[in-house]
């Protein structure tokens, strides 16, 4: 490609934007000074944008995501979160509960989507514990036991020692049979676990003493990345039962659940972005979870840049556009 | 095939192999992660371009995949709920099955009913034999019947009366709302001969396109503020507009045509505004895959 | 023979599960309930029929020496090892070599072919939301809005930011877009349906008498 | 039934005078301990009322409850009990927490309820000390309900619908009302189909990547046949790579069925109708090598799709073939908007088939379709109107549960 004097200057134009932008916006981000590694990182980006500009090849679309997550997650930028009423409402809905609820907490996603999802589940396990609620653990998906028993080993036993399994949680376990499990828990608990996941009768456990069936349930909370998920458990538990419902779900998955907002849903947390928001809730209100519920919080920071990355990609797709428009009129 | 893409496989193969097995035996965390970095490297150098790298890790995902949802579909559901019983009815006399799950039975005997799914599951295995082949098709015709007729009512209520139910709301309201609607409804009356009389006759110039952006930007501004302040009215109008684009069996001229042009404009805020928002969750997934490959690196070095 | 049966099969089967959503009778229900349970078993069946398909095509191909045919090797080892092993162990989370085979080769090859997806989302905006359109340019802007809206630094530069891109998502645009196709989504599948049990539509059958 | 129920109490009242004696001998020693260790004797639970659940299967009974008069700080929940008689032994039947004032005895429960068989019921509140037992009440039986009343909307809207279908059956057959609007999508196919013939290259078909229960696959099996017999007939493979094991006899059968269609079935190799496999991401990374390897000009996803659809759409663009797509999957919609050439948004691609084949038949459902939107958006006005005037029974209406 000819390179003309309006793509030297479009180049000059967009590193001096950068130059003056990202310091900026860093600021507003960090309240910080910037440090001369961003700015070299600055460079570099715009390097790769002029690059782009010059080839239009979408490999070099690559390499710019590529490095936007990398080089924050190596110079660990934090993100900076505030709650979302919609987020909040779940929040609020555990705080508000009296202690020694019971709330039921399915896992119905699956190892793919643990970056979203389990930040959520270990967010709400740790909120729920230190309330002194009941947590009732299950999987709608069967790779969703491996994740629940993810939390129970790396939040449950750690962070709380004192909590008594059987007394303050227990892990049902996955069983199968997709949305046709949550409508036969509606009717019944003991119907389909007679055990739980280890295999101890489930009777022997205090917390299931006047446990009958979801209507049992003070709230449930569903962490998911599909189907079955929040929708089936809105579908057969929440709309037959009047059972509060909410949960988490990935972001693409979110938009689906809108509509459910908030007449059949009680709150959602969409993907990474909400689970930075509860995790947010919950340090507010906790201070001792600082430097545990912070997962999610943490990973913002290559979001922030990347979405940037992603933004000024599509204004230089437009310049593009325009100048090629331009020289094929002439 | 080039030889030294052969050679290239068998290298890959015989690294692997060594690799996830030592790993598996002596439980040796760094050499599990470097299976995990390496194929991840080798699915994301498919970005570059294709290479022999990106072709094993495919054709061993598609292998191993493959085998491991039929050995999870035979060992959870086919031995279990269909041939076990089936043969404790055979040996047993069906006792054992019907201890084993309370399921009350109705009209056919407990083992008929058993057998009833076996024999279509035969069934369609008989296309794997030439000239009976098309006996299969009563397999299909099953399971289509039973999903045509599940789905029927299930997109009835929850999407169809459920949706319908939901977008049914006041349209008007809060307090002075009337008022207030009224007059929103004079400015739009107000935009409307604004266009027809002063925007539509207008000529080329320069003070023309100032006339025309300020015409537009007020409208747009006066749409949002009217979106915001009666939402319901909004919401009941969109989703009538964008119905009006799925109608099929009128030409989209005139008032169809301009409705429905709203309509898919509503379409297309949709999709913009869900991928903005997917964007998050891509990047997280990325984010968790880079994550794994800075253990391994941390590992190495 | 061949295609009055599976119509009739069809329509029964159809028609069956329509009319016992509107009967709660016990009896009703539970038949309802075992068609469920036979779908899944006749499913389970199809597995032979797929893995007969990929080894069938791999090993013509490995036979023939077509292009690429170690690679279909690869698929073929990997498939009879994984099968085999998984056949003989069971497919549960108490399983040695199963378990390690999934979690060290098909869970790192699903995330990571999962996360290429962060790239291709680059470059489909950086593509296609170019303003060509109309249409291209209000996908772009929403896109974008709703994009700033979703980072800590939309709210610096802005404080509406985040609201007006949950305003675009929850309540405005996007809710009624979603609502209008799910709602003539449902008339499409519903008639789907209706062609379906009643056999109008039966090409897919094959022909036959 | 409904006045039975609620005068049942009123009618069982001399029964429970006879009863009282019964459960006051069990609540007796109970009070005696309670008082002696100073707390105030825990009361039974008031206005209890057994009855038939409504619109169930007929194996349950539902048994409500009021709870005791008075502060109840200790009370930790209810039991409830049941007998066949009034003057049998009361067994234990379940028991909830404190804040439920309903119990449903269903099937699930060790004890069950069988059709037309009557029953006694007693709630006793409990606390840590002891429990105080209601009055019985009875007898009640449970009967099956044939028809569920709430569910009347649905008929309602299945009779509109195969009426009007049956109304447009007679019209289309008369050759009136044959108009469909354009849909670009569909009208590309073609247009696809002899571009990769041009280039002698490929066609490739991807059904989404549900199993045969759902509706979108079974839609995109039968537009299946549309495509191959294009393909047929310009004589161009097609390429169906599968997903799900048991869309592979579907597949075959629809596309040898094009094939058919198009009088060449001489031309069907059955060797492109692959199964790849159940894994969503191994999929579309064999799909993807399909893409680059074997050099597809013309792609269509149709079906049932989900993130997998960009991967697919951007790898597909970037090897430069036509792309149409076609989805309900509203959450993947955007993604094939962007990177595909034409999208079948949602009714549009199950609109598919009747639009190729401008079949009379299958233009029945369409027309249907488009008369029921008429109906939905006569619904929505009138349904907002009154709501707006504050009548809401037609909110209520469809609320179905």
């Amino acid at each position: 490609m000819h390179l003309t004097a309006v793509h030297y200057f479009i180049i000059v134009a967009m590193a001096a934007l950068q130059i003056v932008l990202g310091p900026v916006c860093y600021n507003i981000a960090r309240r910080k000074e910037a440090n001369p590694v961003k700015w070299l990182i600055l460079g570099w980006l715009t390097g790769l944008f002029g690059l782009l500009f010059l080839t239009d090849d979408r490999r070099v679309v690559f390499l710019l995501i590529a490095l936007a997550v990398v080089v924050p997650m190596v110079f660990h930028l934090p993100g900076i979160v505030a709650t979302s009423p919609i987020v909040k409402a779940i929040f609020d809905k555990v705080e508000s509960l009296p202690p020694g609820s019971n709330i039921l907490l399915s896992y119905d996603y699956g190892p793919a989507t643990v970056p979203e999802n389990q930040p959520m589940a270990d967010a709400m396990t740790r909120h729920v514990l230190v309330k002194g609620h009941h947590l009732f653990i299950m999987a709608v998906w069967a790779t969703g036991e491996r994740q629940a028993k993810l939390t129970v080993d790396s939040v449950v036993v750690k962070e709380f020692p004192d909590k008594v399994y059987g007394q303050d949680y227990l892990l049902l376990g996955y069983k199968a049979g997709n949305q046709g499990l949550i409508n036969a828990l509606y009717q019944s608990i003991r119907g389909m676990y007679t055990t739980d996941a280890q295999g101890k009768p489930i009777d022997d456990f205090p917390m299931m003493k006047g446990v009958e069936n979801l209507r049992s349930m003070d709230l449930i909370l569903c962490v998911g990345s599909g189907k079955p998920g929040i929708k089936e458990w809105v579908q057969f538990a929440g709309d037959r039962g009047n059972i509060p419902i909410a949960g988490g779900v990935t972001a693409v998955e979110a938009t689906l659940l809108y509509p459910y907002y908030p007449r059949q849903l009680l709150g959602l947390m969409g993907g990474l972005q909400g689970a930075a928001e509860y995790e947010k809730a919950l340090i507010d209100h906790y201070p001792q979870f600082k430097m545990t519920s912070i997962t999610a919080v943490r990973y913002m920071g290559p979001q922030t840049i990347a979405h940037l990355v992603i933004i000024i990609l599509v204004v230089v797709g437009n310049a593009i556009y325009f100048v090629t428009r331009k020289q094929q009129a002439h | 095939m080039a030889p030294r893409n052969f050679i290239i496989l068998a290298i890959i193969a015989a690294v692997i192999l060594v690799m996830l097995f030592t790993g598996a035996f002596s439980d040796f965390q760094s050499l599990k992660l470097w299976v995990g970095a390496l194929l991840t490297l080798m699915i994301f150098s498919f970005l570059y371009k294709d290479n022999p790298f990106y072709k094993f890790a495919e054709h061993l995902f598609v292998g191993v995949s493959a085998a491991y949802w039929m050995t999870k579909g035979i060992q959870t559901t086919l031995w279990p709920n269909c041939l076990r019983p089936v043969l404790l009815d055979w040996f047993q006399g069906g006792a054992a099955s019907v201890a084993a799950d309370h399921l009350p039975f109705g009209v056919l005997p407990y083992g008929v009913a058993r057998v009833i799914p076996a024999v279509f599951g035969l069934i369609l295995l008989t296309r794997l034999i030439g000239p009976i082949g098309w006996l299969s098709r009563w397999a299909m015709a099953f399971i289509i019947g039973y999903a045509a007729g599940t789905n029927f009512t299930r997109y009835l209520q929850s999407d169809f009366v459920g949706q319908i139910y939901n977008t049914l709301l006041p349209v008007v309201n809060g307090p002075g709302a009337f008022g207030v609607f009224v007059a929103y409804a004079v400015i739009a009356a107000a935009l409307i001969l604004a266009y027809r009389f002063l925007i539509a006759g207008l000529q080329r110039g320069a003070g023309a396109v100032t006339t025309r952006s300020i015409f537009w930007i007020a409208t747009v501004v006066f749409v949002l503020l009217f979106a915001t302040k009666f939402p319901n009215l909004t919401v009941v109008t969109g989703v009538i507009c964008g119905l009006i684009y799925f109608f099929f069996s009128v030409e989209h001229k005139g008032l169809f045509g301009w409705t429905s042009r709203i309509g898919i404009y509503m379409l297309m805020l949709a999709f913009g505004a869900t991928f903005g928002y997917t964007v998050m969750a891509r990047i997280s997934l990325l984010i968790g895959r880079m994550s794994d490959l800075g253990t391994w690196l941390g590992r190495v070095f | 023979m061949k295609r009055q049966i599976p119509l009739l099969i069809t329509f029964f089967f159809g028609i069956f599960m329509i009319i016992q959503y509107f009967i709660p009778h016990h009896g009703v229900n539970e038949w309802g309930g075992r068609f469920q349970g036979w779908t899944i078993i006749v499913l389970a069946f199809a597995y032979v029929l797929g893995v007969a398909n990929v080894l069938r095509i791999s090993l013509e191909k490995v036979y023939r020496k077509e292009a690429d045919w170690p690679f279909k090797l690869v698929t073929c080892i990997s498939l009879v090892l994984m099968m085999g092993i998984g056949l003989v162990e069971g497919v549960g989370e108490d399983t040695f070599f199963v378990r390690r085979l999934y979690n060290q080769l098909y869970v790192p090859m699903g995330a990571t072919m999962y996360s290429t997806l962060a790239f291709f989302i680059a470059s489909a905006a950086y593509r296609a939301f170019r303003i060509r359109t109309w249409h291209a340019a209000l996908l772009a802007v929403t896109a974008m809005l709703v994009m700033i809206g979703r980072i800590p630094i939309g709210q610096g530069i802005w404080s509406g930011f985040p609201r007006l891109s949950d305003w675009i998502m929850f309540e405005g645009p996007n809710m009624v877009g979603q609502r209008a196709i799910l709602i003539g989504a449902a008339l499409g599948a519903i008639s789907t349906g209706l062609k379906m049990v009643f056999g109008i539509e039966r090409s897919y059958l094959g022909s036959g008498d | 039934m409904r006045s039975m129920q609620f005068s049942m109490p009123k009618a069982c009242a001399a029964l429970c005078l006879v009863l009282s004696a019964f459960s006051g001998s069990l609540a007796e020693p109970i009070l005696g301990d309670q008082q002696a260790a100073g707390v105030r004797a825990l009361l039974p639970p008031r206005d209890v009322q057994a009855m038939d659940t409504p619109r169930d299967g007929g194996l349950s009974l539902t048994i409500r409850w009021q709870p005791p008069s008075g502060e109840e700080a200790g009370l930790l929940g209810y039991r409830i009990y049941r007998a066949d008689s009034p003057n049998w032994e009361f067994r234990l039947v379940g028991q909830v927490d404190r804040n439920t004032m309903e119990y449903q005895n269903i099937p699930n429960d060790s004890i069950k309820v069988q059709m037309g068989k009557e029953y006694y019921y007693k709630v006793a509140a409990y606390d840590s000390l002891g429990e105080a037992m209601s009055e019985a009440v009875g007898p009640v039986k449970s009967r099956p309900t044939w028809f569920d009343i709430h569910r009347l909307p649905i008929l309602v809207a299945i009779v509109l619908f195969f009426g009007s279908v049956l109304v447009f059956f007679r019209i289309t057959k008369r050759g009136k009302g044959l108009f469909i609007r354009r849909i670009a999508g569909i009208a590309a196919m073609e247009e696809a189909v002899g571009r990769a013939t041009e280039l002698g290259r490929p066609v490739l078909y991807v059904p989404g990547i549900m199993d045969v229960d759902n509706i979108q696959t079974i839609a995109s099996m039968v537009i299946l046949v549309d495509v191959a017999k294009l393909a047929a007939q310009y004589d161009v493979p097609i390429i169906v790579p599968l997903n799900r094991a048991f869309v592979v006899p579907m597949a075959e059968e629809s596309v040898r069925q094009g094939f058919l269609n198009a009088g060449r079935p001489d031309s069907y190799d059955p060797d492109n109708v692959r199964y790849l496999s159940d894994e969503q991401f191994a999929f579309t990374a064999g799909v993807n090598g399909i893409m680059v390897r074997e050099k597809t000009a013309a792609h269509f996803f149709l079906g049932a799709f989900f993130a997998e659809s960009l991967i697919l759409s951007e790898m597909g663009f970037s090897t430069g073939a036509i792309q149409i797509a076609g989805t309900a999957n509203i959450h993947q919609l955007p993604f094939f908007v962007v990177a595909c050439d034409y999208t079948l948004i949602g009714e549009e691609f199950y609109a598919a088939t009747a639009y190729i084949s401008k079949d009379p038949q299958l233009l029945g459902p369409l027309k249907g379709a488009d008369f029921m939107k008429v109906v939905i958006m006569a619904l929505l006005v009138v349904g907002s109107l009154l709501e707006l005037f504050g009548v809401h029974w037609l909110t209520g209406l469809l609320t179905l549960s």
